[in-house]
């Protein structure tokens, strides 16, 4: 069922919050194996609200304050997942993954390989992605392109509280690690400021979304823009502002990156033949050329311009608000980009 | 104690404009997170008080006390948090991310990563025969955490010249002490490293100095490391709109009722002949540098945007 | 501990087939990097003897003693370390990682990273209500990791069922104990959780039997973990092709005297009337268990080259 | 000075091991507040080899071996290299990146920008990477990406001794932060196989190579394949190997990733029309396309076919031989990825 089907049959509105929260309830409710970890996750409710009332409905046993000891929950999550638990660790900001990152890629995502897959690590891992509120360097990152860059990690990213439910519940059910990328700014808590949009019409009822479908929010003909969380929302107000001006651009909201659905993007660049990926994640060795390659290595003649990329700068993120704003991604520079590409040699009208 | 309580306060009150009625992170002129130290000042002047610029300080996510304390310029912190072109960093960093070069403090957002830096510029000044002792705080939450180990152990290994300082305000943002922490106090862990550990109850200035004022001689004579584990409070939230709901009832109060700063004029008034008038003076005095500062920060002009591009490397 | 010894020197003398004249690491039936645990074994079979195969137990790069201690399938664990298809993991893992799930046994090439996950599996049978301690194993370089803290402290506080094991044979690689560790022992850090330590001297077998009886006993009762601190002896180079250039002249001669194997068949004798006859036994039961197992990983298969794309995802 | 000129007026054959040591003894007697710290750098000569000789002539003060507390002693990096030493400090393995990784991308990365250029950060990181011979999952990587992707850390990548020299002789007298990364399997240590391609002519007086400047190891006008450190040995046997079949390749060595010489190669592409690119470190989200799309984003025009990859697959290290080689970059492989490309759709003959 696509977003646009969910809000014809529901009318109940979710933050990605309150759908990440609703989600980890039914699953706690329909397995006990399930419990959460993290910092802040119990009483608080979670910094970013993705707990919020599971502490008074399971208690402190499954929904589990830890000391600030990133290495050893996520060792723990580990021990525990292989133990026959389905543990749900809260890394706070995907900026601490160094602290303990050594836990999550070389053994949370190894060990089913290590063990030839007689081992399986049932864990997820979320975490908060992103900044636009001027959290500066230590607090605003993506870091997309580092977890998926590494092996034996699926990583999930979500644009809206329909997805968020749909990819939370398919993360607790999957065998292997799952890294849930919720960006901070889509979260719907009031105090980080929100993108209305990514609020949407959520079941109640408990529903899964497949890992490695990318959806196409919006169809067009006239070039592919290509995001993830944030960038999706970037991305549709571009199309807005670009069918004024007479460009049918296709959304694509690759949902997961690993998977990643190349088909879906290479279909649509196939049709369009014109790409952009949009990204909040550093510029270089990240999501946004692994996407262009993806295509160009397989057929270049569907491109009938050089594809662009709206991506952060190769810079630490800045606090001040000027800065912080002129380096992000923004619809603007997705208008530009598409400019950008007529005045480019290797643009070819069709 | 005075100048940065007038601090806090006075950014406490310019945090929360353009952020009303709806409380958004991301508004008016001090945008992102706020951890203010009100409280925990006796921590950072006790210390601090027998440190001279040349001293090496890290700190931590809540830095404005110990950052006054240790000397760092006052307009360009301010200029920093408001995120101004004259900010420490024209702009950059934020207030998270204090650096002054100046008189050796910086810090860093990330938990307890203050520490090896530390334990760093220890080393060089052994290795360079050159005089400073560093300092590094940490939260009693960050005591958990794997750095610590390795930071007191190598310092304990190398007989560096390193003080460090737990603020213990009990709290880590929501979790408790008691909910983080195997032991009673972090005093205890000294051992684990074979170095001096002393307890100092009470949020008392005094105590701090002298604690700290033995620690300091020992590691400016040769004698290496030691940690000062200090019972503190934390009067305010953990963040400004942190609604603090995980506090038990009536906690607030008491903490208030023991504010390090009245608590300190009492007794200066009782033990030292300390009058109104001195009071007055000294008030008068951190509040017209603060007031200084926050102009200053005020009317400076903002960084160019694509000022964003530069300093990434040296 | 006989089996043991003879699995590392038969994997040893295989090790080097193919390895001479240059030794190349990349070279002969058993490819790779080598930690053999000669002279550790005291530490494997004193704690392992009190586990069932439903405990839990992660161990190091030096995997090999504490596996076989711990009941894991001989014959999968040879075709392993050869990288054949009827491995414990099909070759994927190799000697660093050897898992074997029906007797939980896992372990970790990066220094003190099964420390996390035994807090886990103990955390995990807590909440499951279900029987089964978890032992870490460890090194005694490894306790200067964070992890180390970070895994004591949780444990501590969570009251888990966990004995933390430090095999420390006084090296980490080239560094020795004293170049590494401010502290005569990591028994004495457990006093840093609230958590008893127990030091063990001497690499003898009974006195580990009979402190890890006392701490498995506790963690079984509900009295939460232990860490048991022994000192022990590697007889070997940190892996195979390591000259030791670090090692004191005369260290490996004193070592070798000491050999715990031939130890504890003299006191075995004197004490409970071992005879000759009952080591030959002993003796031919080991090698005859070693000596199926290399047939098997020698006589079987490897794996197709494809199969390296299998296995990444559950 | 190329490579190829250094050989012409030196006689004097260096493993990079060596190389290493000798650029860092000569900068040591330089300057005093240069020196080494980390795991077995001391008596034992670093297990890489690239301290060798150095504990005998600096002593313990200088050539420092640490507890393995890997946090601690880059975060000591960092504090000492802002108070004015200029440390160098060894990651044994680069796959150990996980225990300590916040105080390098947080700290070291970052303090320059942090401090508004106040403060300077002049960390050389060096680390080993690389597999090939059978050391498995977490300790064969080589994570060039994971380092590249993120801000503020030059990375360099040498493929001989001529380059590892006038590379870290750079690295050292460089103000930020630099990631020294070596191949094992070129290091020139015989326990490890090696490379002999690798082990060539240094002279002995202190030289630099600038960073950024990538090498055209190879003139070609057919098909331009790049590479970095091992890759660009496979390439080069792969180049020898068309040329016998009258293909003419060019091999470009990148030998800094951060930062990037995308003029060259797209200069170089520009010429053939054609780009392979070999990379030893994960495929998805990492070098090889970075380099793609850097080509194809500024101009598709002179991509006369689709540009290939041969990279890593995304699957954690297995250790058996089998496996492992058949997992590994390799010349036929390349020599594959250029017939690929006749067959493609997207290959235009020019
Ligand atoms: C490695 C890491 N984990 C988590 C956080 C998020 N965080 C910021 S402050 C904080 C609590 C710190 O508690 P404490 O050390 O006691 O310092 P306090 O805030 O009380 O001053 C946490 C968990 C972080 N910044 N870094
Ligand atoms: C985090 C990390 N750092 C460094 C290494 C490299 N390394 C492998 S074994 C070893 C020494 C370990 O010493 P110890 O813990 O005493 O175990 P032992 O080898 O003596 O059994 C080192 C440094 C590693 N595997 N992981
Ligand atoms: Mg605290
Ligand atoms: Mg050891």
């Amino acid at each position: 069922m696509s977003s646009v089907a969910a809000a014809a049959v529901n009318e109940r509105r979710l933050t990605i919050a309150r759908a990440m929260a609703e989600s980890i309830a039914q699953e706690m409710r329909l397995d006990p194996r399930v419990f959460v970890m993290g910092e802040d996750v119990g009483q608080l409710g979670g910094v970013f609200g993705n707990t919020r009332g599971l502490f008074d409905e399971f208690g402190a046993e499954r929904i589990r304050d830890t000391p600030i000891s990133e290495t050893a929950f996520m060792g723990a999550a580990v021990g525990a997942a292989s133990d026959g638990m389905r543990p749900i660790v809260e890394l706070m900001f995907v900026d601490f993954f160094g602290v303990c990152f050594d836990a999550i890629y070389n053994s949370m995502a190894k060990n089913i390989y290590f063990s030839g897959g007689t081992v399986k690590v049932p864990v997820v891992l979320m975490t908060s992605t992103g900044g636009g509120y001027s959290d500066a360097g230590q607090h605003s990152q993506c870091l997309y392109a580092t977890f998926a860059h590494l092996p034996g990690m699926k990583v999930v990213a979500p644009s809206n509280a329909y997805d968020a439910k749909g990819l939370m519940t398919s993360a607790i059910r999957d065998d292997s690690p799952v890294i849930y990328m919720y960006h901070k700014g889509l979260q719907g808590m009031g105090w980080l400021g929100t993108e209305p949009a990514a609020t949407v019409n959520v079941p109640e009822e408990n529903y899964t979304i497949p890992f490695g479908k990318a959806a196409i929010v919006r169809e067009g003909k006239d070039v592919t823009i290509v995001g993830v969380a944030m960038g999706v929302h970037n991305a549709l107000k571009a199309a807005e502002t670009l069918s004024t001006q007479g460009v049918s651009a296709e959304v694509i909201d690759l949902r997961t990156l690993v998977p990643l659905d190349r088909e879906t993007v290479f279909a649509s660049v196939s049709k369009t033949g014109k790409l952009i990926v949009v990204d909040e994640d550093y510029r270089s060795y990240g999501v946004s050329g692994e996407i262009i390659a993806s295509i160009a290595e397989r057929d270049i003649s569907v491109l009938k311009a050089a594809p662009q990329r709206v991506a952060y700068p190769d810079i630490p993120i800045p606090f001040t608000r000027p800065m912080e704003q002129f380096a992000l991604p923004n619809p603007e520079k997705i208008i530009e980009a598409y400019e950008k590409m007529k005045g480019r040699r290797g643009w070819r009208w069709m | 104690m005075l100048v940065s309580r007038y601090f806090e306060e006075t950014i406490e009150t310019i945090y929360l404009e353009g952020k009303k009625p709806v409380f958004n992170m991301a508004k008016g002129p001090i945008p992102g997170e706020m951890h203010l130290s009100n409280g925990q000042e006796p921590c950072a002047v006790g210390v601090c008080a027998h440190l001279t610029p040349e001293d090496v300080v890290t700190s931590t996510h809540r830095p404005h006390h110990v950052a006054i304390a240790k000397g760092v310029n006052l307009k360009k912190m301010a200029a920093e948090i408001f995120g101004k072109k004259t900010g420490l960093s024209g702009g950059r960093g934020g207030h998270m991310h204090i650096f002054d070069p100046d008189v050796n403090f910086s810090c860093s957002g990330i938990i307890a990563q203050g520490m090896g830096p530390a334990v760093g510029a220890a080393l060089s000044r052994k290795m360079q025969g050159k005089e400073g002792v560093a300092v590094s705080y940490i939260g009693e939450g960050a005591a958990n955490q794997g750095a610590f180990h390795e930071a007191l152990n190598l310092a304990a290994l190398w007989k560096l010249p390193v003080i460090f300082v737990v603020e213990d305000n009990a709290w880590g943002i929501s979790v408790s002490k008691a909910t983080s922490t195997a032991v009673p106090n972090n005093a205890m862990r000294a051992q684990a490293y074979g170095m001096p550990g002393y307890l100092v109850p009470g949020n008392d200035p005094i105590a701090i100095f002298s604690a700290a004022g033995e620690a300091i001689a020992r590691a400016r004579n040769g004698g290496g490391p030691s940690l000062i584990d200090i019972e503190t409070d934390r009067l305010a939230g953990h963040f400004m709109g942190d609604a603090e709901g995980y506090r038990p009832k009536g906690e607030l109060d008491t903490l208030r009722a023991r504010d390090p700063i009245p608590a300190l004029a009492r007794r200066l008034e009782s033990e030292d002949g300390f009058t109104d008038a001195d009071n007055a003076a000294i008030v008068a005095r951190a509040r017209s540098a603060v007031d200084d500062a926050i102009k200053f920060a005020r009317e400076s002009d903002y960084p160019a945007p694509e000022e964003a591009l530069e300093k990434v490397f040296a």
